[in-house]
């Protein structure tokens, strides 16, 4: 009960860092590498603002604007120029800005990981019979739910959410229907970092902030994209969700334990080679 | 007959890179053999051999079958890992320390070509962006096994005996060589014609009667082997093999290689793995402490910029001013045989990473970026 | 030997509930010039890409010069002897013209060689790859293009790009021919230059050509059967000039 | 593309140009060079920081008081990563520039492949903390001033099976110093007949403890053969989840783990350590005095063992009479050898009273330190 609970929170951070990967992909067609590393850059603000001030609140709100500016600044500088170039050029790119942020990390910070008590300060509570349950674990879960309620909403029902879809349907259209395309992909970037922000917070939970704090739930999360079908939103919670209980309960049990990534991985080629565009991916098919 | 005819095909021009590569060996072998070369110019000459080796392989994946892998440190591991055992298992009873090299390479390739085998065959049925998870997967599963053996150490690693340091760069420098000959043979002649065919346009290449499943595993297998071979010349070269060292960022530093090399540029790659080896190496060892994350933001910068000076639009002008070739004209009547190292590296978006095939603009926009170059 | 070169039996496929092609019959003799007419979206190039092999049949089947070939992948089918160009030019556009041509010539059993031997450069990889360049620069020959033999694919202009792709689809060496609307973007003059080439082509190689063609006098000036197809369903079949004349084809082209 | 390759090209001759004149630089004044790799950056940064700090100021405090015979000591730490491939190129360097003597590498992971060379050049070298069995196994002129891992993990379950009743163990997978405590921990468990529960996780891809101790929640105990970073993790784990009874005991990888937790941890946290920052002994007392006035901070037990390796060098051969200061590396070695096994030779340091014999191991007295916040 309390491994599915710490799962579904994991999954849940999984899923934000994955919304974050396939919106990105859905509308602008790039593999953000850099992504997990808006992470990292957001728990150290958070890491930063916190000490200074000691005011949480503060903290993650001054964390979620400096995502945001930052995941502007990095499509305005590296990728809007790249607009044209071949994707594999983009994903160098990423590449380029995931090693530039954490050596900036470093430089700023050094390699010490450094703890952060925010969300850990509300204790527990025992839900039932011997079983505790961290409030940040609760916390984790509703807002994680909320946000994502929130994002769906967005996309479905305002006008530049419409204007996204459309975008990710087909950019030149759009465009020819007036939408703003390098706006809706701006938008899109802030969005999925503000989402980044989100989990830094949750993250930080978990692990203290290091300079390569946002490398492993960024390929995780990656992976739960592409097993929900990435492009797809409701697809990246489904991954996300998916990969983080899957990877609960095999550490949970011992002897599978050594072995987690493996499952997580094969689980993800597995479905790749049964549904080769992820659980909920739009079928392609192929023009002659 | 068939001598005087490759007398006759023979080009210098065609051949240059493995002659150089000749020639750095006599160089060193010259300086070393008078005492000049210091253990770490030997060291960093033998962690150049395979990266070349590595960026080459890659290169025939990426570059001229046009598929994403991510993967290659993970065959580089199963080389690693396999070749290196065999290398502690025959140094038992072979004395000669080449011989167990020659056998220890083949054995590491081949086990790795088989696992390019048993992954290529599902792997290859994806394409663009999910071949490539796809493979990071695999590279990150076989790490993750190579851990949890206990036959090869689990978390300490496996031992491997060393080669003779002295001597060792001379080996791989030849191993190189030949990899090169290989691969360049394999690129200029009908399969390599048939697997850029692939490339350019897999539609219209399968209808040609071109057996694109049968060339992608080829070429898969042909990398993973190399691959493997440069695992256990890492595996010699250090003398232990950890699972660490073989994570997707490695990979993604090979593909780096490729890609600052130019795509479809073998030529490329070689100067791309030998600088970025090199420039490793040296920042290592002079940057210390603090300093050394300079190194990592360096790095990005100059990444950062390879890639925007050379694929974005806004920068075309710039390069037009700076370019050395000028004006100069090409001339109209090139041989065939040698353009073989001229296969453009802008590969269209389509055709590189997502499911719809060019159509008529592409032509159009590719001519424009013909010129760009 | 069969009868027909390429015979279709109720041939049908459906994307969805969309019935693209539904119950065609298509009988082409041997040697025939072939023609496949219709309305933008009749269906077509679906029509070619069923019996190229890209699509699969949902019913009925086709057999080339009396061989099933339904349910074949791509390649085999081609080696069993069908070549097809595209409606949107498909060149391999980095690549020289000549090697363009030497894809083609890829399954030619007289220039077999296998990956091994040419990283190996054994003796047969020079002869063959020597042969395969001039058996090239004879096919490039007859369409005209040897003297660009060197250039890029993509460099050519566009009526000479359609021409490397006819000459790229002969060097399978093909029993039949698919041209997929051969003369598109073409000027008259270009147009009748390239009808003179597929005759020649036909009498050259004893070549079964099977076209689709919006050119309606290109279809009445070489083509000697048509089967005109309409929202997938076979309209009219027959001689060219009784079917170009009959009222329901005309109908469907210009509508009521 | 073209321009860029040019530049390239350039800059590949250039390099080549300047490794020639690299090889070739000289020496500078004359002293006997101890040289040493390790972490100065990355996650176990902590370590190498605190063995390079403690070996300087052991080499600063000879050097004011006149060195050996008036030759005086350098000493030179190449950052290594804790990766074997760079703790080769460091060694490699370091041999490069004339290394006589060596500190080895400063953890066991990346020992190892310094140690294999040093081995095949007979280098001796005493390493502070690369506490692996093997590392000094079978190779005459290895020593190392720390426990080895397998005595920590026999205490430990020595220790622990006499204080307390239900025990738990979390240990790392992954990592070569976790596993080989645990080895041993496992074997002396099965010896004392006793049963416990053990949980792994794997630092590389897992930093979340909370299934682990939520797993261990009713022992008494949990041995933490780890390092300190997931330490800190652990006792974090323990206090969300409510357990506050807990003791946490580790080995020596536990030191630092101070600074990782803060008042919320009300566990009872303590480890074995040859160290004690508080021990009013008069030389730990004024190497901390020291320590404390150059670097701004209370030594750790790397820094007092790095400190105490210089030192232990520095005995050997004053024991041994060198005084020649351009002993080639093999020579020095002989000597210093046959002086540290010497019957008489023992070494009282900050880590309390030492001796070694010939397997290299050494022997002091053991300390459990607790934390008092």
């Amino acid at each position: 009960m309390v491994t599915l609970l710490d799962g579904l929170s994991l999954g849940a951070i999984y899923a934000l860092i994955a919304l974050g990967y396939t919106m990105v992909y859905g509308i602008a067609k790039m593999l953000n590498f850099a992504h997990g590393d808006v992470i990292m850059v957001g728990a150290y603000a958070i890491f930063t603002v916190f000490s200074i001030t000691g005011n949480p609140v503060i903290a993650f709100i001054v964390s979620i604007i400096l995502c945001v500016v930052l995941g502007i600044v990095i499509e305005k500088l590296a990728y809007k120029p790249l607009r044209t170039a071949s994707p594999l050029a983009v994903l160098i790119t990423a590449i380029g800005v995931s090693n530039l942020l954490q050596g900036l990390a470093q430089l700023i910070f050094g390699t010490e990981p450094k703890s952060v008590i925010i969300l850990n300060k509300l204790g527990s509570v025992e839900i039932a019979d011997g079983i505790i349950l961290n409030i940040s674990t609760i916390v984790t879960l509703v807002l994680s739910a909320i946000i994502m309620i929130v994002l769906t909403l967005f996309i479905k029902k305002t006008k530049t959410g419409r204007a996204m879809l459309a975008v990710s349907e087909d950019k030149g259209a759009a465009q020819l229907m007036g939408v703003n395309v390098n706006k809706i992909i701006m938008i899109t970037f802030a969005i999925g970092s503000a989402l980044a922000a989100f989990a830094s917070l949750f993250y930080l939970i978990k692990i203290p902030v290091s300079p390569s704090f946002g490398a492993l739930p960024g390929i995780k999360a990656f992976a739960a994209a592409v097993i929900g079908g990435i492009g797809s939103i409701p697809g990246a919670m489904v991954g996300g969700i998916l990969l983080g209980l899957v990877e609960n309960i095999c550490l949970s049990i011992d002897v599978i334990a050594p072995y987690t990534t493996s499952i997580e991985f094969g689980l993800l080629i597995l479905i790749l080679l049964v549904k080769p565009t992820g659980i909920l991916g739009k079928k392609i098919r192929e023009k002659v | 007959m068939a001598k005087s005819k490759i007398k006759s095909n023979f080009k210098i021009k065609n051949h240059l890179n493995y002659i150089l590569i000749g020639v750095v060996l006599v160089i060193t072998f010259i300086m070393n053999s008078i005492g000049e070369l210091g253990r770490l110019d030997r060291s960093t000459l033998v962690r150049i051999s395979f990266s070349i080796i590595l960026a080459v392989s890659l290169n025939l994946v990426v570059g001229f079958l046009g598929e994403l892998s991510l993967g290659h440190a993970g065959f580089m591991c199963v080389g690693a890992y396999l070749g290196g055992y065999f290398v502690n298992v025959f140094s038992g009873f072979i004395d000669s320390p080449l011989l167990v090299y020659v056998i220890s390479i083949m054995i590491g390739g081949l086990i790795s070509a088989f696992f390019g085998l048993v992954i290529g065959i599902p792997a290859l049925r994806l394409k663009g962006d999910y071949l490539a998870i796809a493979t990071l997967a695999f590279g990150e599963i076989v790490r993750n096994i190579f851990k949890n053996i206990k036959f090869f150490g689990a978390s300490q690693g496996l031992e491997t005996k060393i080669y003779p340091e002295k001597e060792f760069f001379i080996i791989t420098l030849i191993t190189v060589i030949v990899v090169l000959i290989l691969c360049q043979n394999l690129i200029r002649s009908k399969h390599g014609r048939a697997v850029t065919a692939i490339r350019d346009n897999e539609i219209a290449a399968k209808s040609m009667g071109i057996n694109v499943t049968f060339y992608k595993l080829f070429i898969f297998i042909i990398a993973a082997f190399f691959a493997g071979v440069a695992g256990v010349i890492y595996a010699q070269c250090i003398g232990q093999v950890k699972q660490e060292s073989f994570s997707y960022n490695y990979s993604i530093e090979i593909l780096v290689m490729v890609v600052l090399g130019g795509m479809g540029s073998i030529n490329g790659s070689i100067i791309a793995a030998t600088i970025i080896t090199y420039l490793n190496i040296l920042l290592q060892n002079e940057l210390s402490g603090p300093l050394a994350s300079v190194k990592l933001v360096v790095y990005a910068i100059i990444l950062i910029f390879a890639i925007l000076f050379n694929n974005a639009p806004a920068f075309n002008n710039l390069k037009n001013k700076l370019s050395l070739k000028g004006n100069r004209k090409k001339s109209k009547e090139k041989d065939d045989e040698a353009e073989w190292n001229r296969i453009d590296t802008k590969i269209k978006m389509d055709e590189m990473l997502s499911y719809d095939l060019p159509n008529d603009d592409d032509v159009n926009s590719y001519s424009n970026s013909k010129e760009d170059n | 030997m069969a009868e027909y070169m390429l015979e279709t039996k109720n041939l049908g496929i459906s994307f969805g509930g969309l019935k693209a092609v539904q119950e065609l019959n298509l009988k082409i003799k041997k040697k025939e010039l072939y023609g496949l007419v219709g309305p933008n979206g009749a269906g077509k190039t679906t029509v070619f890409n069923i019996i190229t092999g890209v699509y699969k049949p949902t019913t009925g089947t086709f057999l080339l010069d009396g061989e099933e070939l339904k349910g074949k992948k791509e390649e085999v089918i081609n080696h069993k002897g069908i070549a097809r160009t595209f409606q949107n030019i498909r060149l391999f556009n980095n690549m020289s013209v000549i090697r363009n041509v030497m894809v083609g010539l890829h399954n030619q059993p007289e220039f077999r060689c296998d990956p091994f031997t040419s990283m190996f450069r054994l003796p047969k990889h020079f002869s063959s790859e020597k042969e395969m360049r001039e058996k090239a620069k004879e096919i490039l020959r007859i369409f005209n293009l040897e003297e660009e033999r060197n250039n890029l694919a993509c460099n050519l202009p566009y009526g000479k790009q359609r021409k490397l792709e006819i000459a790229r689809a002969l060097a399978t060496n093909p029993k039949l021919l698919l041209l997929d609307e051969p003369a598109a973007g073409m000027n008259p003059s270009e147009t009748q230059e390239l009808m003179d080439t597929i005759r020649f082509v036909r009498d050259e190689f004893d070549m079964t050509i099977l076209l689709i063609e919006h050119d309606m006098k290109l279809v009445s000036g070489i083509c000697e059967e048509v089967t005109v197809l309409n929202f997938g369903q076979e309209l009219a079949q027959g001689k060219t000039s009784d079917v170009l004349n009959n009222p329901e084809v005309i109908k469907a082209y210009l509508g009521d | 593309m073209k321009n860029l390759k040019k530049v390239i090209a350039v800059l590949v001759a250039l390099t080549l140009i300047a490794t020639c004149f690299a090889a070739c630089s000289n020496k500078e004044e004359a002293a006997y060079f101890i040289g040493g790799t390790g972490p100065l950056t990355g996650p176990n940064q902590s370590y190498g920081n605190s063995v390079n700090n403690g070996a300087m100021l052991a080499v600063e405090e000879i050097n004011a008081a006149g060195g050996l015979n008036g030759v005086p000591f350098k000493f030179e730490m190449k950052d290594d990563k804790a990766s074997d491939v760079d703790a080769a190129t460091g060694y490699d360097a370091l041999m490069d520039d004339g290394m006589q003597i060596s500190l080895g590498s400063v953890t066991s992971g990346s020992c190892e492949a310094f140690a294999k060379r040093a081995f095949e050049d007979n280098l001796f070298f005493i390493t502070p903390s690369a506490s692996q069995e093997s590392v000094i196994t079978d190779r005459p002129n290895a020593f190392r001033v720390c426990f080895g891992d397998p005595d920590q993990g026999i205490l430990a379950a020595q220790k622990l099976t006499k204080d307390y009743e239900k025990i738990g163990c979390i240990y790392d997978t992954s990592d070569t110093y976790s596993s080989g405590i645990y080895a041993a921990f496992e074997g002396e468990m099965k010896n004392l007949n006793k049963e416990y529960e053990v949980r792994t996780f794997d630092a590389e891809t897992k930093t979340d403890f909370s299934a682990s101790v939520e797993a261990l929640k009713d022992c008494d105990v949990i041995f933490l053969p780890i390092y300190y970073t997931e330490a800190g993790l652990v006792a974090r784990a323990c206090v969300d989840k409510g357990l506050k009874d807990i003791v946490l005991f580790g080995c020596d990888g536990l030191d630092g783990v101070a600074a990782q937790i803060d008042e919320t941890v009300t566990n009872k946290i303590s480890y074995i350590t040859p160290f004690d920052v508080n021990s009013t002994d008069e030389k730990t007392a004024n190497f901390v005095k020291n320590y404390e006035t150059k670097y701004g901070s209370k030594p750790d037990q790397f820094a007092a063992d790095g400190y105490d390796a210089v030192y232990v060098i520095f005995e050997a051969m004053k024991a041994a009479n060198v005084n020649d200061v351009n002993i080639s590396a093999s020579d020095l070695c002989d000597l210093v050898v046959k002086e540290i096994t010497a019957d008489d030779f023992t070494y009282a340091g900050t880590t309390g009273e030492m001796k070694w014999d010939a397997s290299g191991a050494c022997t002091k007295v053991p300390v459990i330190v607790e934390i008092n916040k």
